[in-house]
């Protein structure tokens, strides 16, 4: 065949798939660009340029509805704003941060490990945790009367300093020969949840690196009796500095016995 | 090692016809074909079309406005 | 037997094995999900599972099926030997490696962020950087296959090139076109930001780039289907391809269409346009356009063949099929769930019509029986039609190859049905447990039942088939013809096609004109609103 | 030879394909016609939001979550995150029309009610609208349909639908599932 005759046979081909595909797109645009923006508009009161606007993406809103105004009075629950230089400045340890945290001693122990159970480990905890609890203290939205007057005396690069460096202190080794038998229910608790009352796996935000809310602490190496004291805080509403109350609407579910043992379980058992 | 090309494909020029069917049987099936092809196609779409549109007017219609 | 032989079969071998594994997760699955306690029942081990199950099925499978049986078809329908064969096994190993890189990171618990992704959720990059060699494998497959073809063209000129590897190159092409925004979202945004170099991410450019990916990719698993049925059911069945240029058509159409409509995914998201997504609306229900012309061409290609075995009327034709040939019986069933899963899809793509169905067990149902279903279904039928010349030898009995066609097809129908039936209630998708404590859940704990029995039945089927591939390595087996036909003639074979039908220069001209129109503004506005980013969750829990 | 030619053959498939356009035309204009007249558009408001200060600043602060009736709109502003939904609960009044405003901070979340029209995807960055107007009354469900990390399956809240006469706002304007 002839070159001349391939293209002979070729062009109406080329004309009709031109002519179908730019139809169709004339099709969409003239409907969805202009005739439903337009007519959608007028029914909720918007001119037309407004609703094409809108329709196209220029224009913030939905073209078919009048915007709900807010006058929101803000009441946030915590002071902390998140950026992505904080998030990374938490993960660099510096000598600072060692020295902040002499003042932490006393009470958290020299390695960040508390003599009192009563009081938090601090060393291997998440930097964002401590970052975000200092921040409540400081900021009053989270109170203890101790750590609200020391939380005020730091400013807020030494705050990030001594996250720092508590995150990347080793952790507390656990003591096995305190671990109850681990009931059942309890490690279902922490693994799957329990569906009936809604409650997501206790893992699933505390586990290592679950992908859960940005500040949540980990659980595991911590002490049974400062665990159990928060939980118990949260279920009363003592403890109120959780964003957008994830901790108090789970700890509102939960019973005294598994309060108990999920201390017990997060302080003993090495698994996460 | 020799290629062995199918022999029966339509590429190949000419086209060796040997899928055992019979040009005379052929030209008679195809004076038949395609009834009934399009007799079972209008069918499917047919239903096709109208399970769609019984969606549209049963389930999605009295689910109410959004946007 | 063929000289790509061993390439073919071992794409073939790692698609299946990929295959069978992911199916015994599935099952697991859905017992998860079902009132009945479940084993090893975690919301990681769930989790896992759904992610290994989706890479294994969407990735694996599919990637390389699509290029074993692309260098297949190259050699068998060009008569030529396939170029640069260390180039094809590179592409091989590439793969594999992804592969393993990829499952590696799944089951140490690394990478539970299911096959689709959820920046900023991000999992291990090694996770990502698998599934990156598995795409670039593919890409040299792309390659090959195309200058296979233009090398066919070079020898033969004005010779049309065979409809089965015309279609393999609009395959190859499409596929070039929907891993760039894949592509873009991996290189550009997922992987820096699960290195650590990045905190934040657009999570609205990254749908929106996926989305760009995420329908045509469907099509390039399906291509294989309906190759089979274009090139090989007419011929198994004993009859003529209808047309020809049909066939042509319908694949330069799915090429088209399947690029400029991916939005329709994102029809419930809100960082996108109603305009917009109402253009691309159009051009999905477009994408309806090549299936039903399908379903005619094949249905009077099939008429053909019923004829001539002596079928009468309208409908007697197709009792007279011989239904006891796989090719045949599996084409049967594929467009039998064709017909729901394609019904479902276009209740999908219905614009405002998608918020009644939206991420519930409907879409489930939907991809199961279109992919599942109706394209895995003829990946059955294609293995069973091309291992006899790939092995020199094959079964002496079809019956075990019926037995597992039936199975998967009883079981697909039996799992999806109620499926659709409680994602109109409401049911949501990717949940490890339901609260059966709920009234309204409560009701639907039955037919969660009976989807959960068409999965074991799936099962079954999934592993006779492997044991029904084994048997043609079998010594038991019988010796095949050296050279069974395999490829349809068409009623009129072809003796010359216009250029557009025969390469895809127009073709490309005019998608880059759609994908321009369709995501041009959509993708150009994250930068235009300066859109907030998310900051980054690392879901690397398992090490 | 035969009875028809490739040029028949073809004649035949172009009237399929004109019934397949047909076929799909209808299908078009039955959604554009839920367009213009049912108002049904998917929800698409281009609105920005920041997730990283969302609990600081505006109208999704905790405080200020829930149903509100503001003159004659009634607007529920629900925040979605890992892994509940803030309020748990929202009083909505049946045959009226209503205004769901959703948001995260987090990671992607996404809402159905169940046997409703409403259901959006709700992303980092932007608000999610859905205008709707609830005709049945009772508790329906509202899950996140969308993985949002692996507490996803047990994220749910729900959407208490009141008889018109039963929905009384306080004196701020709220209504609350507690209040009543």
């Amino acid at each position: 065949m002839k070159p001349a005759e391939l293209r002979e046979i070729d062009r109406p081909w080329r004309i009709w798939a031109s002519i179908i595909i730019v139809s169709i797109l004339a099709f969409s645009v003239v409907f969805g660009f202009l005739i439903l923006p337009i007519v959608q508009g007028r029914a909720a009161g918007l001119d037309a340029f407004t609703a094409i606007c809108r329709a196209v993406g220029i224009l913030p809103g939905s073209p078919a509805v009048r915007q709900p105004t807010s006058e929101a009075k803000a009441q946030p629950t915590t002071q902390v704003a998140w950026s992505t230089d904080l998030i990374r400045s938490l993960g660099q340890s510096t000598p600072a941060g060692a020295e902040v945290a002499q003042a932490c001693v006393a009470c958290h122990g020299e390695r960040g490990i508390a003599a009192d159970p009563q009081n938090p480990n601090l060393a291997g905890q998440s930097g964002v945790a401590i970052y975000k609890q200092l921040h409540d203290y400081k900021s009053g939205s989270r109170v203890h009367e101790v750590m609200n007057g020391i939380a005020q005396g730091l400013d807020g690069r030494q705050i990030i300093d001594v996250a720092a460096h508590f995150a990347a202190s080793p952790r507390r080794d656990l003591d096995p020969t305190t671990a109850e038998v681990v009931d059942e229910d309890i490690v279902r608790l922490v693994e799957r949840g329990d569906p009936a009352r809604g409650l997501p796996a206790c893992n699933s935000c505390h586990g290592f690196n679950a992908g859960g809310p940005m500040e949540t602490p980990t659980l595991s190496h911590q002490n049974r009796e400062y665990l159990a004291r928060q939980l118990h805080a949260f279920r009363s509403d003592g403890r109120r500095n959780d964003i957008y109350t994830r901790m108090r609407s789970v700890a509102a579910k939960l019973t005294d016995r598994e309060i108990d043992k999920l201390a017990n379980f997060y302080a003993t058992t090495l698994s996460y | 090692m020799a290629l062995a090309p199918h022999p029966n494909y339509s590429a190949q020029v000419p086209p060796r016809v040997d899928d055992a069917v019979d040009d005379v049987a052929l030209e008679r099936v195809m004076r038949e074909v395609p009834s009934g092809a399009l007799a079972l196609s209008l069918l499917t779409v047919g239903l096709l079309l109208l399970a769609w549109f019984l969606m549209y007017a049963f389930v999605f219609l009295p689910r109410g406005m959004v946007g | 037997m063929t000289h790509a032989r061993r390439l073919t079969l071992a794409h073939l071998w790692v698609a299946f094995a990929a295959f069978a594994i992911a199916a015994v997760l599935g099952v697991w699955q859905m017992w998860a999900r079902s009132p009945l306690p479940a084993p090893y029942l975690t919301a990681q081990a769930y989790f896992t599972s759904v992610t290994a199950h989706g890479v294994s099925m969407a990735y694996v499978l599919t990637t390389f099926m699509v290029m074993g049986f692309g260098y297949y078809v190259a050699e068998t329908t060009l008569g030529r030997p396939l170029p640069y064969p260390r180039l094809a096994w590179l592409g091989f190993a590439l793969g594999i490696l992804g592969t393993l890189m990829a499952a590696a990171t799944i089951f140490a618990g690394n990478a539970t962020v299911l096959f689709t992704f959820y920046p900023p959720l991000t999992a291990s990059p090694f996770f990502y950087i698998g599934l990156v060699l598995v795409v670039v494998g593919s890409w040299i497959w792309c390659g090959l296959m195309i200058v296979a073809m233009l090398d066919f063209k070079r020898v033969n000129p004005g010779t049309p090139v065979p409809l089965a590897m015309f279609a393999t190159v609009a395959n190859a092409v499409m596929w070039l076109w929907t891993t760039v925004g894949v592509a873009a979202e991996l290189l550009f945004q997922v992987i820096p930001a699960a290195f650590g170099w990045n905190e934040a991410i657009d999570v609205g450019l990254s749908r929106t780039l996926f989305s760009w990916t995420l329908h045509a990719i469907v099509y390039f698993w399906l291509i294989p289907a309906y190759i089979a049925f274009y090139t090989m059911a007419p011929q198994a069945a004993g009859g003529r391809l209808y047309s020809d240029t049909m066939g042509r058509l319908t694949f330069i159409l799915f090429l088209i269409y399947s690029l400029p409509v991916g939005m329709h995914h994102l029809f419930m998201d809100p960082q996108q346009s109603s305009a917009f997504k109402f253009l691309q609306m159009s051009f999905t229900a477009l994408v309806a356009a090549p299936t039903l012309l399908t379903v005619f061409t094949i249905s009077a290609s099939m008429e053909i063949a019923g004829r001539l075995r002596g079928g009468k009327g309208y409908f007697g034709w197709i009792a007279a099929l011989p239904w006891d040939r796989p090719m045949v019986l599996a084409t049967g069933m594929a467009f039998f769930m064709l017909w729901f899963g394609g019904g479902g899809g276009l209740i999908n793509m219905s614009f405002g019509m998608n918020a009644m169905v939206h991420n519930t067990s409907w879409v489930t149902a939907h991809f199961h029986l279109i992919f599942g279903g109706t394209v895995v279904i003829m990946y059955f039928a294609i293995a069973y039609a091309i291992w006899p010349t790939l092995t020199g030898r094959q079964p002496a009995s079809l019956r075990h190859q019926r037995l597992q066609l039936w199975l998967w097809f009883i079981g697909m129908m039996v799992m999806t049905l109620p499926w659709h039936y409680l994602g109109l209630q409401g049911q949501w998708r990717r949940v490890a447990t339901f609260n059966y404590a709920d009234p309204v859940i409560a009701g639907w704990g039955p037919w969660v039942i009976v989807s959960f029995a068409g999965g074991i039945i799936l099962l079954a089927s999934a592993l006779l088939f492997v044991w029904n591939l084994l048997e043609f390595h079998r010594d038991r087996a019988v010796v095949a013809p050296e050279h069974p036909p395999i490829y349809a003639l068409a009623v009129h074979p072809p003796n010359r096609v216009p250029a557009a039908l025969n390469g895809f220069a127009l073709w490309n001209v005019l998608v880059l004109v759609l994908m321009i129109a369709a995501y041009g503004y959509p993708i150009a506005q994250f930068f235009i609103i300066d859109a907030p980013e998310a900051i980054v969750h690392r879901v690397t829990g398992g090490g | 030879m035969r009875a028809d030619t490739e040029q028949d053959i073809l004649k035949t498939e172009l009237w399929w394909t004109a019934l397949v356009t047909a076929v799909v035309t209808a299908i078009m204009l039955a959604i554009i016609y839920a367009g213009l007249v049912h108002h049904i558009n998917p929800p698409s408001n281009i609105e920005t939001v920041d997730p990283k200060t969302l609990h600081l600043t505006g109208e999704f602060t905790e405080g200020n979550l829930g149903t509100r009736v503001d003159g004659s709109q009634i607007t529920s502003r629900i925040v979605a995150t890992q892994f509940a939904f803030q309020p748990q609960c929202i009083v909505m009044p049946a045959n009226r029309t209503v205004t769901l405003r959703f948001a995260t901070p987090d990671v992607i979340h996404g809402i159905l009610v169940t046997g409703t029209n409403v259901n959006t995807m709700i992303i980092p960055g932007y608000v999610s609208q859905v205008h709707t107007v609830f005709t049945k009354t009772g508790d329906l469900l509202m899950p996140c349909h969308e993985f949002c990390g692996l507490g996803h399956s047990q994220m749910w809240a729900t959407v208490r639908v009141v008889p018109e006469d039963e929905f009384k706002p306080g004196p701020d304007g709220r209504v609350t599932c507690d209040a009543r």
